[in-house]
């Protein structure tokens, strides 16, 4: 195995400018191999995706990751769950939320820990609130890809809101290690509800707003209607969850389908991909680009419908339950899965009697999420592999983890 | 140097025309010799333009001019073509080894 | 005055008070030649051009050379060190600078070329059109301002005057007045670039709800584009290792030359023209055109692949597009019956309704093809896949950096500003006012504060220049809006939309105006039509703008974050 | 269905295949042998009362003390409930594969889940599991000339790699085994 | 000194000089002196434009590389299309610009870079080769000359008057060369079917 050159070491041949281009390779004549990435604009991190095109026609695209792999799963089994939950931060860092909520979800199932109610509002009111500032991220950056600059601008003075909020509560503002084993480190601020009441009273109208700037801007539907499109089968053989799945119209969402925390209490709905007709621009195919980045947009009201029962419901009472630092993990396993703004995050932890876990595993959804692009990317425009990739919306420290 | 006069554009023109010529003779290179007819064509119009000028021809020099702009325009399209063609075929435009007279 | 140490001859050591010392010197020395210059151009004015010569050279020349002079120095001197914490102030005082010094290079050369004119014509033979001729000696330079009525060969003189015999003599020669032209023309370019750098910064921030550049310059950061190519002059000059190195120095010339002479031909106003040629809009289409050139080359020289995309759609795109683009400046050239921008531009003295672009349907729609073909001849957006720094991380400018990456950004600004002259000199009135010019006819021959107010009112440069500049903020506003078209659809929006359409309404203008009486009824309904319809699209976006600008949301209370503004 | 049922399922299928099932844990999975694998992943995903079409995720866990590595497949089933209505969840199970830790290989399911191709590729790079008739077993997420698969447990830290010091904090090779 | 006093002498030194001036600038008009100067705007650009033609073309025949070439083609056409105008063939400078330079030579190089593989590449020619080239060239360039030269072509000297081509042009193509006009529209409309059926030919 070792025989293979590193591919970060070494470059390929300059098929390009040596006049051998015909090599054993079987190249034709007008193909071309070009590596999209490591350092690209739109690769959303360090992701280097080699395009073998001919023209402008991508033949072929294969990702190659692990450029930010950081061995995130030895770390962990080295170290105690509550302290493994920063490097959770660092997984999906745009949810880091997300991450903490669905390690923590894990081993309490794993210790059979019961957590507060008011512990469990305040974890959906973060989960949904980072939500809504990951998506604003895809949204925004889905936009540059496209070419549309003012988009991120929006979506990142939005998302300030909301990193101000969570600011407030931990004062992290990228990196929280909020949520924890057994609940969460801190009560919420004073006014905070009050504060989040209206952060969702100004965000809801400006998600219309952005509707009419890029989800039905002309352009853009003509770039991403169509594109990239993904059958529901393809998106469950290659295990695409989360707003990839549900835009290729299978309407599952573990919030609802496989109910954890409290969501079960909540009212809202899994916005899945429609094909065009009925307020969706024509052209736009169930699977395409444009549904999988609208699907987000809608997500985010759904966010604000659960946040805004949040705020109805939200108990007074304690916010940690009481779990020892040293608590020793049975000798069992666990598998869970919780619904992240980019899928299914899922987190193995296997205990063996002691306060360190045997291994943990992590499976990230934008690992399964990315590993579709070469099926998907075949044969289309140069253009529209920024389009694919974007519109699967990775985060690499998790691909890569 | 005194006043310019139709001879000093034909010499110019002789000049242009003899190494758009050498060009086509020297070079293997496909894009190369259609260069080379592009040098010989500028070469002619120069001829044409100067006669029409200095003899009196009038607008006739600058009609046949503008109609071999437009000649050469075409060809270079078509002999691209034709190249691209040879090149997908042989992976060269060296045109020495476009000698199998077959596709 | 601080001593001198033997540090300080060796290389001498300017502490900053006594930096700022002399350059608030030679920036005061510099704004009260500038005055000064100002002043008694107005005094040349209104006393009478012939005057005194000894007069027009001390008041104009001189004082221009030395308020060059003076902000060079002030440029030595601000440059040799700690040069990013005096930017600020440097650049204010390049940019006053070089538009000072653009108007009056151009006010004083042409009163000093026709001061020279009517000495030429005054000799009593003509003088052949030569450019080393010297056929004009001083003497007669000194004959002409000492003749008096009594005695026309008089050579009685004071020395100071042959002394301005002797500065006025070089400038009979053509090719040294087409010289300070040039200068002046590249001046404007460059201050047009400049400015449009931090303009389109300016508005790229309102519309992402920042402010843009803040601080060069003082106020809301104006000086931010001299700031940005002072900065990239400095930086590091590369040329990647496998480059085709000469070619890779020469590709950003080749794009910025042809469009800087482009401007030969570009009128600003009847007289503000270089040349006003017979195949005027031909010869700047031609210009255009083989920028493309410049491109193709930088993109291939730079031995990157992505570089060779960008090229490969540059070739593409641009070629494909100057066919509409061509094909829809045909129309207003047929209609105007001439190749001559001077000639076109005078046929459109009468009002906005006589703006050509509201003569005809025809008119209106190419006016329309012609604005987005030109979007896609200056590769912006929507057009900009040569360079779409999503796909092609800057397509062929990606191994550019530095002075050259500059010279290429004032060749896109340039041409913008060509392709948008165009479009005003075409289709929107050239240099006149919505005004009909007829109502100000009675000032057009006054004294100067009336022509002042003419050029002002009905017809001059200021609105050939405001005009191009509101098309430019439509080109900005345009690149912050809408995301990138693919390079498929640009093909097909050129070949299988643009293009029949410019053939159509080519047709359709000739039918027109072989068909349609221009004083019947029919005309002047479309002449109405389309100019409430022009209202009407100008009211919309402003209309949309102004609404959006009122009904603006802010986020208030406790949450509300004084470093966002609004929305 | 249960995780029960699931496993009695798989039992009557292949009754040589099924190692133990054991169900009073939180995490109950069927234990197969590796030979078996494949045709038991085709009649997971195939079977018209299974059809277990997500494969939601491959773990390995390096079981040292008993000198294999064990490879846990997640498997869920997604079925359409129609007219606007969620998805339903079918099923849940677990499958566990016990390769032994040298030399260890068991067939390739990445034709049958795509999704496992990439997943595969991880435990082969992490822990050095080979698949057969894996399309492009390669490394994942480390280098190509890495050394070693830093996911077993008696993994040894590298001095260096290319000139970049690999050492951990204390000069300590291996963390804790 | 102060800085009055210095000013004062350069103005003196500067009076000086233009009292002193050269002769040129004072002496009478007319043959003399001035000789030297007294070329004409037009032969001056002749021979710029002329010698960057000539070089550029000189420069197609040495460079190896095709880029290069085309470069020197494009140097090439532009001084052409400055001929032109010297010839008062306004008309024609600008269409060369567009068409030639701007279409035609574009269509080159999109040729060398679709070809790349062997555009870098250089096609270095034999000794004799070249040799053989250069005498045949300098050979045909003599011919030509003295052909040229043999001939008296002073009389008609005296050049047309430079009227507006624009309309002479178009009224030219419109009546007497209409059916090379018409021609040659049809030649066009052959020459893009063929060239896309030839360019798409190759493609599976």
């Amino acid at each position: 195995m070792t025989a293979m050159p590193d591919a970060m070491f070494t470059s390929e041949p300059d098929l390009l400018f040596d006049a051998a281009r015909d090599g054993p390779d079987g190249l034709r004549t007008e193909e071309m191999l070009i590596n999209m990435g490591p350092q690209h604009p739109s690769t959303h991190g360090v992701l280097r995706v080699l395009l073998r095109t001919d023209g402008e026609m991508v033949v072929e695209a294969v990702p190659h990751i692990g450029y930010l792999h950081r061995c995130a799963e030895k770390i962990g089994e080295n170290l105690q769950p509550y302290q493994f939950i920063p490097k959770t931060d660092r997984m999906d860092y745009l949810a880091a939320m997300n991450n903490n909520h669905v390690f923590s979800l894990a081993v309490e199932r794993l210790l059979g820990v019961e957590v507060p109610e008011r512990a469990a509002y305040i974890r959906v009111i973060m989960a949904e609130l980072n939500r809504i500032a990951s998506h604003l991220v895809a949204f925004g950056t889905y936009g540059l890809d496209m070419g549309a600059f003012t988009a991120v601008l929006y979506a990142f003075r939005e998302r300030e809101y909301i990193l101000d909020l969570f600011e407030a509560a931990c004062g992290a503002r990228l990196t929280y290690s909020y949520i924890t084993i057994g609940g969460v480190t801190f009560d919420l601020p004073e006014r905070f509800i009050e504060r989040l009441a209206e952060f969702l009273d100004y965000f809801e109208p400006k998600i219309d707003e952005y509707d009419r700037l890029l989800s039905y801007n002309h352009i853009f539907v003509k770039r991403t209607a169509g594109v990239g499109v993904i059958s529901a089968e393809d998106a469950i053989a290659w295990g695409l969850t989360g707003p990839c799945l549900r835009a290729s119209g299978v309407r599952w969402d573990l919030r609802r389908c496989l109910p954890y925390e409290i969501y079960d209490r909540f009212e809202f709905d899994i916005p899945v991909g429609r094909p065009g007709g009925g307020g969706i621009p024509r052209g736009v195919v169930v699977g395409d680009c444009w549904n999988r980045y609208f699907v987000r947009m809608q997500e985010m009201r759904e966010s604000v419908r659960i946040l805004r029962q949040c705020i109805a419901a939200i108990p007074a009472g304690e916010v940690r339950a009481k779990v020892p630092k040293n608590v020793r993990l049975p000798a069992d396993e666990v598998y869970f899965e919780g619904e992240n703004p980019r899928g299914q995050l899922g987190f193995l932890v296997v205990g063996d009697g002691s306060p360190i876990p045997w291994r943990v595993k992590a499976r990230g959804p934008c690992f399964c999420n990315l590993s579709i692009t070469s099926h998907v990317c075949r044969g289309v425009l140069l253009a529209d592999v920024p389009a694919i990739i974007g519109s699967i919306d990775i985060v690499l420290g998790e691909v890569d983890r | 140097m005194g006043s310019i006069t139709l001879m000093h554009y034909l010499v110019l023109g002789a000049l242009l025309f003899c190494c758009g010529l050498l060009t086509m003779v020297v070079k293997r290179n496909a894009v190369g010799i259609l260069i080379g007819v592009e040098l010989v064509l500028n070469a002619a119009n120069v001829n044409l333009v100067a006669f029409g000028r200095y003899r009196g021809a009038g607008i006739d020099g600058q009609a046949a001019a503008l109609f071999v702009i437009v000649l050469a325009a075409a060809e270079a399209a078509v002999a691209i073509a034709i190249f691209m063609n040879f090149y997908r075929h042989l992976t060269t435009v060296d045109v020495d080894r476009g000698d199998l007279l077959r596709g | 005055m601080t001593e001198f140490t033997a540090q300080d001859v060796i290389r001498p050591r300017w502490s900053p008070a006594l930096r700022a010392r002399a350059i608030r010197r030679f920036m005061l020395a510099g704004l009260i030649i500038m005055i000064g210059t100002g002043v008694a151009a107005v005094c040349l004015e209104i006393f009478g051009r012939s005057l005194s010569p000894l007069w027009l050279t001390v008041g104009i020349v001189l004082p221009s050379v030395l308020a060059f002079g003076a902000l060079f120095v002030v440029f030595a001197i601000t440059a040799h060190a700690l040069l990013g914490r005096l930017l600020k102030r440097l650049a204010f005082v390049l940019f006053i600078g070089s538009l000072a010094g653009i108007v009056l290079t151009a006010w004083g050369a042409s009163l000093l070329f026709g001061l020279v004119d009517r000495i030429v014509a005054a000799r009593p033979d003509p003088i052949a059109q030569t450019i080393f001729g010297g056929e004009l000696t001083t003497d007669e330079i000194v004959r002409f301002f000492a003749a008096t009525p009594e005695d026309p060969k008089a050579l009685e003189a004071p020395p100071a005057l042959e002394f301005v015999a002797y500065l006025l003599w070089p400038w009979q020669f053509r090719l040294l007045r087409d010289l300070v032209l040039a200068l002046v023309i590249l001046g404007f370019v460059s201050v047009t670039a400049s400015f449009a750098i931090w303009w389109e910064r300016k508005v790229a921030g309102r519309i992402q709800s920042r402010l843009g550049p803040m601080r060069v310059g003082g106020w809301h950061g104006w000086a931010q584009g001299i700031a940005d190519g002072l900065k990239l002059v400095q930086k590091e000059d590369i040329v990647p290792g496998r480059a085709d190195g000469p070619v890779f120095r020469l590709a950003p010339y080749l794009v910025f030359i042809p469009v800087l002479t482009a401007f030969l031909a570009l009128p600003f106003s009847d007289r503000w023209v270089l040349r006003d040629l017979e195949v005027g809009l031909v010869l700047v289409l031609g210009l255009l055109g083989i920028d493309v050139i410049g491109v193709i080359l930088a993109g291939w020289a730079s031995h990157n692949k992505w570089s060779m995309y960008g090229a490969l759609r540059v070739a593409a795109q641009m070629v494909s597009y100057e066919i509409p683009m061509g094909m829809a400046l045909l129309l207003p050239v047929m209609a105007a019956g001439t190749l001559r921008p001077g000639a076109i531009g005078a046929l459109q003295s009468g009002g906005f309704h006589t703006w050509l672009a509201f003569c005809s349907p025809f008119l209106f729609a190419a006016a329309g093809v012609y604005f987005v073909a030109s979007l896609a001849a200056c590769k912006r957006a929507p057009f900009d896949l040569p360079e779409a720094e999503s796909e092609l991380t800057g397509g062929f400018h990606t191994e550019y950096s530095g002075f050259r990456w500059a010279v290429f950004f004032f060749g896109e600004y340039a041409a913008m500003f060509v392709v948008c002259g165009l479009a005003v000199l075409l289709f929107l009135g050239a240099w006149h006012s919505p005004l009909p010019a007829s109502w100000g006819e009675s000032l057009a021959g006054g004294s100067w504060w009336q022509r002042g107010l003419y050029a002002l009112l009905f017809s001059g440069p200021a609105w050939f220049i405001a005009k191009t500049y509101a098309l430019l903020f439509v080109h900005i506003w345009l690149r912050w809006t809408l995301p990138r078209i693919r390079i498929d659809q640009v093909m097909y929006a050129c070949v299988q939309v643009m293009l029949p359409m410019t053939m159509l309404l080519l047709l359709g203008q000739m039918f027109w105006q072989l068909l349609v009486p221009p004083d019947g009824i029919t005309a002047r309904a479309a002449n109405i039509v389309c100019t409430l319809a022009g209202a009407a699209i100008v009211a919309a976006f402003v209309g949309t703008a102004g609404w959006g600008y009122l009904n603006r949301r802010r986020l208030v209370g406790p949450l509300a974050v004084n470093h966002l503004p609004g929305s | 269905m249960t995780p029960e049922e699931v496993a009695s399922l798989i039992g009557s299928a292949f009754p040589d295949a099924v190692v133990d099932a054991p169900m009073n844990t939180l995490h109950p999975a069927v234990g197969v042998v590796p030979d078996r694998w494949r045709e038991v992943a085709l009649f997971l995903r195939d079977d018209p009362r299974l059809r277990f079409n997500l494969l939601r995720c491959l773990s390995g866990v390096d079981r040292i003390a008993e000198g294999r590595i064990e490879l846990v497949y997640d498997l869920m089933s997604l079925r359409p409930a129609g007219d606007g209505r969620p998805w339903s969840c079918g099923a849940v199970a677990a499958v566990r594969i016990g390769v032994p830790r040298d030399g260890g290989s068991l067939p390739s399911v990445a034709d049958v889940w795509p999704a496992a191709e990439w997943h595969e590729r991880e435990v082969y790079d992490l822990l050095g599991v080979s698949f057969d008739g894996h399309p492009d077993l390669r490394r994942i997420l480390c280098p190509d000339d890495w050394v070693g698969h830093p996911l077993r447990k008696d993994y040894v830290f590298p001095v260096e790699y290319h000139g970049i010091p690999g050492s951990t904090e204390f000069g300590q090779r291996s963390p804790r085994h | 000194m102060t800085g009055s006093n210095r000013l004062s002498i350069v103005a003196a030194v500067l009076v000086w000089l233009a009292r002193a001036g050269p002769v040129w600038a004072r002496g009478p008009r007319g043959p003399g002196p001035a000789d030297w100067i007294g070329i004409e705007l037009e032969a001056v650009m002749f021979y710029l434009l002329g010698g960057l033609a000539a070089v550029c073309a000189v420069g197609c025949v040495l460079s190896s590389r095709v880029v290069r070439m085309a470069l020197f083609l494009f140097g090439a056409l532009g001084a052409v299309a400055g001929l032109y105008l010297l010839l008062h063939a306004n008309f024609l400078a600008a269409i060369q610009l567009i068409v030639y330079a701007g279409g035609t030579l574009v269509v080159i190089i999109f040729g060398i870079m679709l070809s790349s593989a062997s555009a870098a590449a250089r096609y270095r020619a034999r000794p004799a080769e070249k040799a053989a080239g250069a005498a045949v060239g300098l050979l045909l360039l003599a011919g030509l000359v003295t052909a040229v030269g043999r001939i008296d072509w002073s009389e008609g000297i005296a050049a047309a008057p430079s009227a507006p081509t624009v309309d002479g042009l178009g009224r030219a193509l419109l009546t007497t060369y209409l059916v090379p006009f018409e021609l040659s529209s049809v030649l066009l409309l052959a020459v893009m079917i063929g060239a896309a059926w030839l360019a798409g030919s190759g493609r599976k």
